[in-house]
């Protein structure tokens, strides 16, 4: 057994312990962190053995499942899947450090049912980024909406239902139109080799040489699959509700690696198996990323709720990736990739912080909210750091993405690229407004000012009484260490991951541009 | 006499086509004779129920066209009037229908039984106990009792 | 004698039975219309028959026979059933299925 | 002048061990009629159960003996009536495995006091096609809803076993029928018992028996097309094989306007059958209106007899005109989708909502059948499979739901139903999931295949509407997984009722059978991709 | 049949010099068959009469006409000219129609009937047939079947509760007896080989199924009386039960057609039986011996035939003057309990016994293996058959055989109201009853 495959077995056997420990919460929480501890470990070795000069897939193994289609449980990791597998191992355990302290579920629910739910989505999106079958990967990309629906249907806020079953269905549509093109891309191989396939390389040499018009069909199914996932505008109105209503760790997990199996997917199935289709569409898909960039930035203006807001500003960073991946020069993709790590990073804390308010003051509206780093000074940095990370300081790890995205799209289209700046520098101002707004100023908003106070309660001259809000806890600042440390870390030096993705990156641009080129 | 045109379609080991080899003949015009039969007496029919108004004499009393019941209201309502035939009637009616089916597939079966020969038979046999089953189930139920 | 003329009667009364099926509302007479789309079949099989040449057809019209005879038994036990219960045959009595 | 000169005939050879399935079920279903004479009341119902699980039992055993040393190409008997190929030993296995699964349903009178049905139907003699009410037994309880039955204690009317006998040996003479008049008779064999066990619900009699007409009088309308169809055939081919009509319309000179017309007529009766839009008229109705227990062996049993008949009629009559009838096909196949798909949103009833949910599975079911191709019949007849267990488990589950006056089949007594008993939700949620096509269950395996034999065939646009329609139904799957787990319990809500041992055993075993098609598929499909029709 | 045809072109058979029948021919033997039910109908009626009579010591009908053999004419007659009472509750349009029914119907039945074989009529030959068909047999059954049609929708449509019971009763007893008579059909078919009554009156050269198969004709005998609502099986007029029966509200000469087609009925099962088991028109045994088949040539075979029919046409009436009526459960019970199943049983054996002689292949062990097998299997089922099903509890609502709630046997008689209402309808019941009375009296006048 590959490493591979035990970082994917190990949460789903973490899920069935944590499964059966249903009345012991605290004791669920603990196997969980426990389990979802190990798999970080478990990556350590899977990084460690990876070589970037090496194959384009390592770690390969592969099973025979249904031998009448040619179907393999084959799993296998090339650089891009690699950090992201790493993103993911890494983001859990955080979360489930926060439940609890953070993330208060609603009554009646038991940590066991969430946290198992939550090794399985785990699991199953390390899957997703693993699988070098086709099939398969859509199995997973599906089944992985299982797990997340009932996380946010069943643990989120008060709107949740629909919320919950607005994701499901949007991904749900756009995967079903995926396996059209899944399907159709099985029949053309079928019809090419004599015999059927999903097998990832297989399928790549054989649908990239299709005629153009084929290609335009079966890389529009991929592409509004993953478009959906990755939100794209117009394809996007999911995300708001869903991550809006999502607790506070779900959120992380959705926005942080969640969505960036759509960009992912982008890299490891539109460009390869349709590099003509993709080329040809580009413009369009450009066109979508940086109205995305637009679109998402000025939304994030108008939002009074701090979850939203931060769904918004992803929806402009998606915008942005999407635009480094079809620039198609190998720098803007590389950004592209690393984006997707440090948009992982960024956010993730950023949503953890404004988790950790709303934990504080029970609302997410943010007038609600004022001078709150008066009162968690501790927090009031953290916030600042989250914001400063997602709008690009350089310094902090998204600024070298970003530039790098914005050198390559530049050389090739210098027009979106301009724009996409425009949307960019708009969100960084509405990052800090946010801050601005939460944090600075005097004590003020319902959340942090009431009539009664508690026994700590510090009188406030114009309003009324201070709420006790404490500073952040221990527990607290131990999940957002990690994170602070690889912001500012990756922000410095951004090798390890630039090193592991490149021949990746570049290996994807040279298929491009080989079927380009036929 | 009008002769079937067509060629004999089959093998003479087809049961379907047996009967065709059987020379079975017969049109519309073998039936004239019937129908006039039929004509005949229902226009002898027709014309009785036509002449007797007519002939005989008329002396109405309200009386005559109630309907008779001893001069009581007519208790069990006819169905004319918005009364129900008993259900009873119904179920011979079923039965009737099993068992005439019944009888139609046996005559055929017994006009050719001796060129069949035992495998009619037996399958005749077959056919026969199916029909019995639920005879004999009607009778264990008291589907065959009346009162 | 000319079969088409069989046929198009057959035909006809396969219309007038289907059409009686979907525009009368008694249950029975419904019922009775099907009767007649199955026996309309028959003079059809008949009638192919004679052109044929041979007996298949008539020997269907048989099997056509005893199917309409069990349709028979089995719609009159549940016509009569809820018959019992409601007092009624009229189809839109039985309203309580609706969405 | 019968009987002059008339030929010796000689008798038709009869394979009996290839039809020894059907004879055993038939014949059980014969017993199964005596025992209800002869057997006293207090025995009837262990007896009559132990006999038709041992009949099915037997068939199977005897379809696995005969399976091994099948010739390839199939055999037909009795005069070519009957074709026993490769396809129709697969739909016979699913029928019999589906059909024991249901029958230990049917069975189950733990759930139900007394079992589902009525003790003293009005219908009850009927079941021995002679109809017999015994008049000494008045019926005041029938019509009243709800009411208890005095008569619960006596247990339940036993006739249910006999009829389902019946029809699942009508269903097992349809999918193997070779000429269209035996198909005929067995499409009669099948219906004619399942209108009855329509009408025998022990509450909601009126709903029942309502039900029991309805499904009655719209399933002899469609018979009588197929009727009209087979007759208009007869009249083209001069014969009512499928192989020679087949042959009729490769060359014929004969007016194709009996083809076509006959054609349409036999289809729309197939399609009634099928439930498929916009047939489907019945369907709704029915599935609400019968006990659930027959609903679940109708939705399983009915839906894979039909559409194996109408494989077999497409495949082997009807090829060779292909290009005549697929854009008919392709209009039924959308109509059918759209109205599961659409309809089924305004449902509030659990029952009526797995019944539209089934008139859209028929529209991929017809998808699948007009592919022609040999991985579209494999591909159709593994999605028979698929669909039939998991819609048995999932009314098995709708029976388990229940309140004071019975099933509670209104979406909202379902309310929270997660929280009183998580394992019977997340079993339904499983198959609903399945219903949907998520992956790894066997609905999505059994979508999966259809549609790559379609999409191989060209119907690429059909496929794309298809899985936008899943889409579209996956809104009312998941409605109910939202109201059983996100919504708070309603205040007299329903509650799960402890499955017997029966209804345990259909539950597991159809999640069990979805959850192995999902994952490991392999070996069902080898059984679907045997091979072809024989003709 | 054209081969047949080229093979023995100067032998016709039966069908084809019927079918060659000029057309004035043909008309004469409508007539003529008409006029023969119509005579012989007229006829049984006095016959019936005098013959109950005499059974009672009484004289009969004795003054109209010669020996008063006119009697029935006379009554007829009357009949034309009483006056029509059409019910108010009656639907017209099917009052109308249904004794048309009855009549034409009960007619159609002789046309099958083979009366004599070859004979000369104004020098053209031809059989004294009116038709022969390859199904011969199933118009009787047809045309008798149609018959309770007119009953069931004379008795509906009179609108009155006692005509509808009686025309349910008939129907009832005619369909369930029908089949009595259609399976005991089954074993001369099967001996016959054939559905054409001509050839069956053939197959009996050798010896009338009567004797050959005495079960079936027995059975069918039973039958017959019962398909003809005659006495002991008269249920469906039960006077004392039903008034009348289902002509109840019939009057003047609609009443005359139900009557006429009852006893035209009877005149044509009778011949009907003839056919089938008396050899039809042949001499009987020691007659058929004289000169060299002499006596079944020409017109002597519609002697036999004639006489052989007054034969069964007298055990009608004989049966009517001996025997009490039965009950309706006995009666049903009869029909349905033993007829039925003695048939099926009997026509397995002698099926049975055909196979065997005609497969040769089949060694006799075998056979009698089979048919041991089915013997004790029928007869193992007929044990299993509990003789009464478990009685029905005792405190539900006894219903009769219409679902009519009856009072319970312990019904307390409500005290009478102190004043009786004068205006009642005695008057009117009191006429309609005269007018019923009157009618009965007509048909039944040497009954009383």
């Amino acid at each position: 057994m590959t490493w591979l495959l035990a970082l994917i077995l190990l949460p789903l056997v973490g899920a069935a312990v944590v499964a059966g420990l249903r009345g012991n919460d605290r004791l669920a929480t603990l196997t969980a962190l426990g389990f979802s501890l190990a798999t970080l470990l478990l990556v350590v070795p899977l990084w460690a053995g990876y070589e970037p000069a090496g194959d384009r897939m390592q770690q390969t193994s592969s099973i025979e499942w249904i031998p009448q289609f040619g179907i393999h449980f084959a799993f296998g990791i090339d650089g891009i899947a690699l950090v992201m597998i790493a993103v993911i191992a890494l983001l859990v355990p955080l979360v489930i450090g926060v439940l609890g302290v953070t993330d208060k579920l609603p009554e009646g629910r038991s940590a066991g049912g969430y946290l198992s739910l939550l090794l399985v989505q785990q699991s199953l999106t390390i899957g997703v980024f693993a699988a070098t079958d086709v099939f398969l990967f859509y199995v997973l990309f599906e089944v992985m909406l299982i797990p997340m629906y009932f996380l946010i249907g069943a643990y989120g806020g008060p709107n949740r239902q629909y919320a919950a079953v607005k994701f499901f269905l949007y991904s749900f549509l756009g995967g079903l139109i995926m396996l059209a093109s899944v399907i159709g891309s099985y029949v053309l191989a079928a019809d090419e080799l004599g015999e059927g396939t999903f097998d990832w390389a297989t399928l790549v040499s054989v649908v990239s040489e299709a005629p153009l018009s084929t290609q335009v069909w079966l890389f529009l199914g991929f592409f509004l699959a993953f478009a959906v996932k990755a939100p794209l505008v117009p394809l996007h109105t999911w995300l708001p509700d869903a991550a809006g209503q999502a607790p506070i760790g779900v959120a992380v997990v959705l926005v942080g690696v969640l969505d960036k199996v759509g960009t992912f997917g982008f890299l490891r199935y539109c460009l390869p198996m349709f590099p003509a289709a993709s080329v040809e569409l580009a413009p369009l898909v450009l066109t979508l990323a940086v109205a995305g960039v637009l679109y998402g930035s000025v939304l994030a203006a108008g939002q009074q709720d701090m979850k939203r807001f931060i769904a918004y500003v992803s929806i402009a960073h998606f915008g942005f990736i999407a635009l480094g991946i079809f620039a198609f020069t190998a720098q803007a993709q590389v950004g592209s990739v690393t984006y997707m790590v440090n948009h992982s990073l960024a956010t993730g804390m950023l949503i953890l912080v404004v988790g950790m308010v709303i934990a504080r003051g029970g609302s997410s509206t943010i007038s609600d909210y004022g001078g709150m780093a008066k009162l968690t000074p501790l927090l009031g940095g953290m916030m600042l750091l989250a914001g400063l990370a997602t709008l690009a300081l350089p310094g902090t790890n998204a600024f070298i993405s970003e530039f790098l995205v914005l050198l390559g799209a530049f050389e090739t289209r210098p027009v979106f690229a301009v724009l996409a700046v425009l949307g960019m520098v708009l969100a960084a101002v509405y990052v800090l407004w946010l801050y601005q707004r939460v944090m600075q100023g005097p004590v003020r908003g319902d959340a942090l000012v009431g009539a009664g106070g508690g026994p700590g309660a510090v009188q406030a001259p114009e309003t009324g009484a201070r709420k006790a809000v404490r500073d952040t806890s221990r527990r607290e600042l131990a999940v957002l260490a990690p994170l602070v440390v690889l912001i500012i870390g990756l922000g410095l030096y951004p090798k390890p991951v630039v090193d592991v993705v490149t021949p990746s990156v570049e290996a994807t641009l040279s298929a491009v541009q080989e079927g380009d080129e036929r | 006499m009008p002769m079937l045109e067509a060629e004999p379609a089959a093998a003479a080991t087809d049961v379907w086509h047996f009967a065709q080899e059987a020379g079975v003949t017969s049109s519309v015009e073998t039936y004239l004779p019937l129908v006039l039969l039929l004509a005949l007496s229902t226009g002898f029919a027709l014309f009785s129920v036509v002449i007797a108004p007519l002939v005989g004499p008329k002396r109405y009393n309200s009386a005559k066209v109630e309907p008779y019941e001893c001069g009581i209201e007519a208790s069990p309502q006819p169905v004319v009037g918005g009364g129900r035939i008993p259900v009873k009637f119904y179920l011979t009616g079923m039965l009737f229908i099993l068992f005439d089916i019944e009888m139609v597939f046996l005559y055929p079966y017994a006009v050719a039984a001796d060129s069949i020969g035992l495998f009619g038979f037996v399958a005749v046999t077959i056919f026969i106990v199916a029909i019995t089953v639920p005879y004999v189930y009607e009778w264990a139920r008291g589907g065959l009792e009346w009162d | 004698m000319t079969p088409e003329y069989y046929l198009l009667l057959s035909a006809l009364l396969f219309s007038i039975g289907a059409v009686g099926v979907l525009v009368r509302r008694n249950a029975i007479v419904v019922f009775m219309c099907i009767e007649l789309m199955l026996n309309s079949v028959n003079l059809s099989l008949v009638t192919f028959a004679r052109i044929e040449g041979t007996l298949d057809g008539q020997v269907m019209a048989f099997f056509v026979m005893v199917v309409a005879a069990a349709e028979v038994v089995v719609g009159l036990a549940i016509i009569m059933s809820i018959f019992r219960t409601r007092r009624s045959a009229s189809i839109d009595d039985t309203n309580l299925l609706k969405y | 002048m019968f009987g002059a000169q008339v030929t010796a005939l000689s008798p038709p050879s009869v394979d009996y061990t290839a039809m020894l399935p059907v004879l055993i079920v038939l014949g059980a279903a014969a017993v199964g009629v005596l025992l209800e004479a002869f057997v006293p009341r207090h025995l009837r119902w262990s007896v009559q159960v132990t006999v038709s699980l041992v009949a099915l039992a037997g068939a199977g055993i005897a379809l696995g003996a005969y399976v091994p040393g099948a010739p390839a190409q199939g055999v037909t008997t009795m005069v070519d009536t009957l074709a026993i190929d490769a396809p129709a030993l697969f739909l016979w296995g699913t029928l019999l495995a589906l059909s024991f699964v249901a029958l230990l349903f049917i069975a189950e009178r733990t759930v139900e006091p007394g079992g589902a049905f009525v003790s003293q139907a009005a219908l009850r003699g009927a079941a021995g096609a002679g109809g017999s009410v015994s008049t000494r037994e008045p019926e005041t309880t029938g019509g009243r809803d709800g009411a208890a039955p005095a008569d619960g204690a006596r247990g339940m009317q036993t006739e249910i076993f006999p009829l389902t006998l019946f029809a699942l040996g009508g269903m097992m003479t349809f999918v193997a029928a070779n000429d269209l008049l035996t198909m005929f008779i067995a499409l009669e064999v099948l219906s004619l018992p399942l209108y009855l066990m329509c009408g025998l619900a022990r509450r909601r009699r009126l709903l029942s028996q309502e039900s029991a007409v309805k499904y009655f009088l719209l399933g002899a309308f469609a018979s009588a097309f197929f009727l009209y169809g087979l007759a208009l055939l007869y009249g083209y081919a001069g014969s009512v094989r499928l192989g020679d009509i087949a042959t009729a319309a490769a060359g014929s000179d004969r007016s194709d306007t009996l083809l076509f017309a006959g054609f349409g007529l036999l289809v729309v009766g197939l399609l009634f059958k099928g439930s498929v839009g916009p047939f489907h008229a019945w369907t709704p109705d029915v599935y609400q209106g019968a006990p659930t227990s027959v609903t679940g062996f109708m939705a399983a049993c009915t839906k894979v007899a039909a559409f194996g008949a109408m494989l077999r009629v497409l495949y082997v009559g009807f090829e060779g005109v292909s290009w005549e009838w697929r854009g008919i096909l392709w209009a039924v196949a959308i109509v059918s989708m759209a109205v599961g798909a659409v309809l089924g949103l305004t449902q509030r009833d659990v029952k009526r909502m797995i019944a539209y949910s089934s008139i859209a599975h028929a529209g991929f079911l017809v998808i699948g059948v007009m592919t022609l191709s040999d991985s579209g019949l494999a591909a159709t007849m593994f999605y028979l499979l698929a669909y039939g267990f998991t819609t048995l488990a999932a009314f098995a589950v709708v029976s388990l739901v229940r309140d004071a006056d019975g099933e509670a089949t209104d979406l909202s007594s379902w309310a929270g139903l997660a929280k009183r008993s998580p394992l019977i939700a997340g079993v339904f949620t499983f198959l609903l999931l399945a219903l949907a096509g998520i992956p790894l269950t066997s609905g999505f395996v059994g979508k999966f295949v259809v549609f790559s034999a379609a999409l191989g065939e060209g119907l690429a646009p059909l496929v794309v509407l298809a899985l936008v329609f899943s889409a579209v139904a996956a809104f009312y799957y998941l409605r109910v997984v939202v109201v059983m787990y996100f919504s708070e319990p309603a205040a007299g809500g329903a509650s799960v009722t402890v499955p017997g041992a029966f209804t345990t055993v259909t539950i597991a075993a159809g999640t069990i059978v979805t959850l192995l098609l999902g994952i490991y598929p392999g070996f069902a499909l080898e059984w679907a991709g045997a091979g072809g029709f024989a003709f | 049949m054209n081969a047949l045809l080229a093979q023995a072109p100067e032998e016709m058979t039966r069908g084809e010099v019927l079918a060659n029948d000029p057309l004035w021919l043909v008309l004469l033997k409508v007539v003529l068959l008409f006029g023969f039910g119509v005579l012989m109908t007229l006829f049984m009626i006095v016959w019936e009469r005098k013959v109950v009579a005499r059974m009672q010591h009484r004289s009969g009908p004795n003054r109209v006409g010669p020996g008063g053999w006119l009697q029935s004419l006379a009554d007829g007659i009357k009949l034309a000219f009483a006056e029509e009472i059409i019910p108010a509750n009656a639907d017209k349009k099917v009052y109308f129609i249904a004794p048309v029914i009855s009549a034409a119907t009960a007619f159609a039945t002789f046309s099958v009937i083979p009366f004599a074989p070859q004979v000369e009529i104004f020098g053209h030959t031809t059989y004294l047939q009116l038709i022969d068909i390859p199904v011969g047999v199933l118009v009787v059954l047809a045309a008798s079947a149609i018959g309770v049609y007119g009953i069931v929708l004379g008795g509906w449509a009179s609108g009155s509760p006692y005509p509808l019971l009686g025309s349910l009763r008939s129907a009832a007893q005619v369909i369930s007896y029908e089949i009595a008579m259609g399976l005991s059909l089954v074993a001369v078919i099967l001996y016959a080989q054939s559905l054409s009554t001509g050839d069956i009156v053939d197959a009996q050269v050798d010896g009338w199924f009567a004797f050959l198969l005495l079960p079936s004709f027995v059975i069918f005998l039973i039958s017959i009386v019962g398909e003809t609502n005659r006495a002991p099986f008269d249920l469906p007029e039960a006077e004392s039960e039903l008034v009348g029966g289902f002509h109840t509200e019939y009057s003047s000469l609609k009443f005359a057609l139900f009557f006429l087609a009852e006893y035209v009925m009877i005149v044509s099962l009778s011949a009907f039986t003839v056919t089938l088991f008396l050899g039809g028109y042949m001499a009987p045994w020691p007659l058929s011996m004289i000169g060299d088949g002499m006596l079944n040539e020409g017109w002597w075979p519609f002697l036999w035939f004639v006489l052989k029919c007054l034969v069964i046409m007298f055990l009608f009436i004989w049966l009517r003057g001996t025997l009490p009526r039965f009950r309706y459960d006995q009666f049903m019970r009869l029909g349905w309990k033993v007829l039925i199943p003695v048939n099926l049983a009997w026509i397995v054996l002698i099926a049975g016994i055909r196979a065997i002689r005609t497969d040769a292949e089949v060694t006799t062990n075998q056979i009698l293996i089979f048919g041991g097998a089915v013997i004790a299997v029928i007869v193992l089922l007929s044990l299993l058959i509990p003789e009464k099903p478990a009685p029905a509890d005792d405190d539900r609502v006894p219903v009769t055989g219409g679902d009519y709630p009856v009072p319970p046997l312990d019904l307390e008689v409500p005290k009478k109201p102190k004043r009786r209402t004068v205006t009642g309808s005695g008057g009117r019941s009191s006429n309609s009853e005269i007018g019923t009375e009157g009618r009965k009296e007509a048909d039944d006048n040497g009954n009383v």
